[in-house]
């Protein structure tokens, strides 16, 4: 199992929050040595110096805006992630502003060394054995119907669904989008996933890529707006993950939230979904006796 | 689909289906009847016209998926079209709206 | 010393067309591409833990075909033989296929199944010479 | 809801009564008795406890609703893999035995039952409907 690690920050000299995503990085390897740092303007023009680390590392890529030029430059490429970063949706969530000043105030100072440290925290916690896997798998609780022998499960808090029987998983502004159990369930084996195209804008309801059983082929309707950040891969070579996993190691694409405020309400969360579910499985047992 | 079906009754998301013209529209210049669209909808949207000049029709169109539009995918010659999703959303929130 | 021989062990899944596949495939290796070099053996008394069955395996090359992730061949014969020399994933050559959809239907089974069984038995009789031109033993 | 019953066929690769049960069992569940029965993955007993539900599925079943088991021969693994993860079975019916009472039917072989064997199978499937029926009046 490979446990090296490498950090890109997006390294913006034009911002405070991007001079934040350079310093979070200092930080990163200051406190860990073995980790490796990747200049983005350099990976930009002779990424072949980075070839070797960048394969055998799990990264972490941080972003000081909205353009997301560290994602941006290993988004074409199959890189396992450790974790990514968004400067901007940190702040918020320690309640630090930088203010705009491009040499870091104490604020700016405060808010690199609490994300390094949640950082550092979280690589201890994974032990670095789960670290391959690019979206950290949490357990979760569930609500759970057994029919014969299948199980339904729809996950209880952090989900929302459509009436698609697809989910969307915000985590502030971006969000995890996949199927339901109950679809994956429907469809059966998957074989084949068509990926969307990173970069993509989507609305709430288009059908972002596609897969495909023996049985059928269906789109993947977007519970929510947005544009497509990332893709999970992983999916070409193990489709059978949506199928096995499809609330965590099935997630599908990762969106850039757009109107989420707006989206939300034409969507259902955990407790809705489960009912909506139920009835429609109850409809489908009901038509098949009454068939019989 | 069996009689115990009652299309009055389906809702999607809170607005009766009958509200949402949501479902496919067959160009029949383009249709060469191939019936794939047919083959694949497991919701028995399209049906089959044995020795009429349209030799398929969309008869149950209250059971079409809103926001599925999946059958066009396997329409060769292009011939299946759908509403504006954006519309039906609009649609959809102000139906909702309207009856809080 | 007796000639080795590659015990071909299908999952046989029952519920799907995927362990199907494992299952023909194993009969075109052994009736036809490997008959001299390949024998079946039935995973349900690998299962139950069948002595002579055991032994058998443990003396020879083990070769497991799975339709699912669950992989019941593998897992079985690990779990009582405690090694497996090559594995196949019947999905696997139905990926490599796209154009060769599986039938859904199981009894008889149907023409692309029965093609895909043939493409997956060439490489299992394939991987059978290699295991066993192979004088190093694995162990 | 009614309960339904598990249908657990031995599908031994090596025998023809493998190859008979199985067939057996999928008339079973897609022609004679689908909303009343289920199959379910022998090996998959023994595999169980895989990625989330996995073989679990199989087991739990078992325990919580009649099963039948359908054998190809006398070892009965079928039988012996529900009775050690799951408990007693409702019924056990004998692949072998009931080709022997019908010595006027000849399956081809194990690969391929024939026409003959299908019909065997057929034989086979109504007594497994049979006691499906017998099932359902004790509850």
């Amino acid at each position: 199992m490979d446990k090296k690690l490498c950090v890109l920050p997006c390294n913006g000299i034009d911002k405070s929050l991007g001079v934040v995503a350079r310093t979070v990085a200092l930080k990163l390897i200051e406190k860990e040595p073995e980790m490796n740092l990747i200049c983005p303007v350099l990976l930009n023009t002779s990424d072949e110096r980075y070839e070797t680390i960048l394969k055998e590392s799990n990264i972490v890529i941080i972003d000081g805006c909205m353009t997301r030029c560290a994602t941006k430059l290993v988004d074409e490429r199959n890189q396992k992630i450790f974790k990514r970063i968004f400067i901007p949706a940190m702040s918020k969530q320690f309640k630090i502003k930088p203010g705009t000043n491009l040499e870091l105030n104490e604020n700016g100072q405060k808010l690199a060394e609490k994300i390094s440290i949640e950082i550092i925290k979280e690589l201890k916690a994974s032990e670095y054995d789960e670290i391959s896997i690019e979206k950290k798998l949490e357990e979760f609780d569930f609500y759970e119907i057994t029919v014969d022998k299948y199980y339904f499960q729809v996950p209880k808090d952090g989900y929302f669904f459509n009436e698609n029987d697809c989910w969307v998983k915000p985590n502030g502004n971006t969000a995890l989008i996949g199927i339901s159990d109950y679809l994956q369930n429907r469809v059966s084996d998957i074989m084949f996933v068509e990926l969307p195209k990173v970069g993509t804008e989507i609305e709430q309801f288009d059908d972002v890529g596609s897969f495909e059983s023996v049985k059928t082929v269906l789109d993947l309707i977007s519970p929510c707006s947005g544009r497509i950040i990332s893709v999970n891969k992983d999916l070409k070579e193990h489709p059978e993950w949506m199928n096995q996993d499809p609330y965590r190691k099935g997630w599908f694409a990762e969106l850039e939230l757009k109107n989420f405020d707006e989206d939300w309400e034409l969507l259902m969360d955990g407790s809705g979904y489960f009912k909506y579910m139920k009835e429609t499985i109850t409809k489908e047992k009901e038509e098949m006796d009454f068939k019989n | 689909m069996s009689e115990s079906y009652d299309p009055e009754k389906e809702t999607f998301m809170g607005v009766p289906r009958k509200k949402i013209p949501w479902w496919p529209t067959i160009d029949y210049v383009k249709c060469n009847f191939c019936m794939e669209c047919d083959k694949f909808c497991p919701h028995d949207v399209y049906a089959r016209i044995e020795g009429e000049e349209k030799k398929l029709i969309v008869k149950n169109q209250y059971n079409c998926v809103v926001f599925c539009r999946t059958c066009a995918k396997t329409c060769a010659p292009d011939a299946l079209s759908f509403p504006n999703k954006r519309e039906i959303t609009k649609l959809i929130k102000k139906f909702r709206s309207e009856n809080k | 010393m007796s000639k080795k021989k590659g015990y071909v062990i299908p999952c046989s899944g029952i519920g799907k067309v995927f362990g199907s596949i494992g299952r023909e495939t194993a009969y075109i290796v052994v009736n036809e591409l490997a008959k001299d070099k390949a024998d079946l053996e039935c995973l349900p008394l690998i299962v139950k833990g069948k002595k002579e069955v055991i032994e058998a395996l443990k003396e020879n090359k083990i070769i497991s075909i799975d339709g699912c992730p669950l992989k019941c061949s593998y897992n079985n014969i690990m779990d009582k033989v405690g090694r497996v020399d090559a594995q196949f994933m019947t999905t696997d050559i139905v990926k490599e296929n796209r154009d060769l959809k599986p039938e859904p239907y199981i009894i008889p089974i149907g023409e692309n199944t029965k093609e895909l069984s043939k493409k997956l038995a060439e490489k299992v009789a394939e991987k059978i010479n290699e295991l066993l031109e192979n004088k190093v033993e694995v162990e | 809801m009614k309960k339904k019953v598990g249908i657990i066929a031995c599908s031994g690769e090596k025998l023809l009564g493998g190859t008979l049960s199985r067939a057996a069992a999928r008339i079973v569940v897609k022609k004679l008795k689908p909303h009343d029965t289920i199959v379910l993955c022998q090996p998959l007993f023994a595999a169980g406890g895989l990625e989330r539900h996995g073989g679990q599925q199989e087991r739990n079943f078992a325990k919580e609703h009649p099963t039948i088991t359908i054998e190809g021969c006398e070892e009965l693994c079928s039988k012996i893999a529900v009775e050690r993860y799951s408990g007693p079975v409702a019924a056990t019916i004998r692949v072998d035995e009931i080709m022997k009472a019908h010595p006027e039917f000849k399956p081809k072989s194990r690969e391929d039952l024939g026409k003959d064997g299908l019909k065997l199978a057929e034989i086979i499937a109504e007594e497994i409907a049979k006691k499906v029926d017998e099932l359902d009046k004790q509850r």
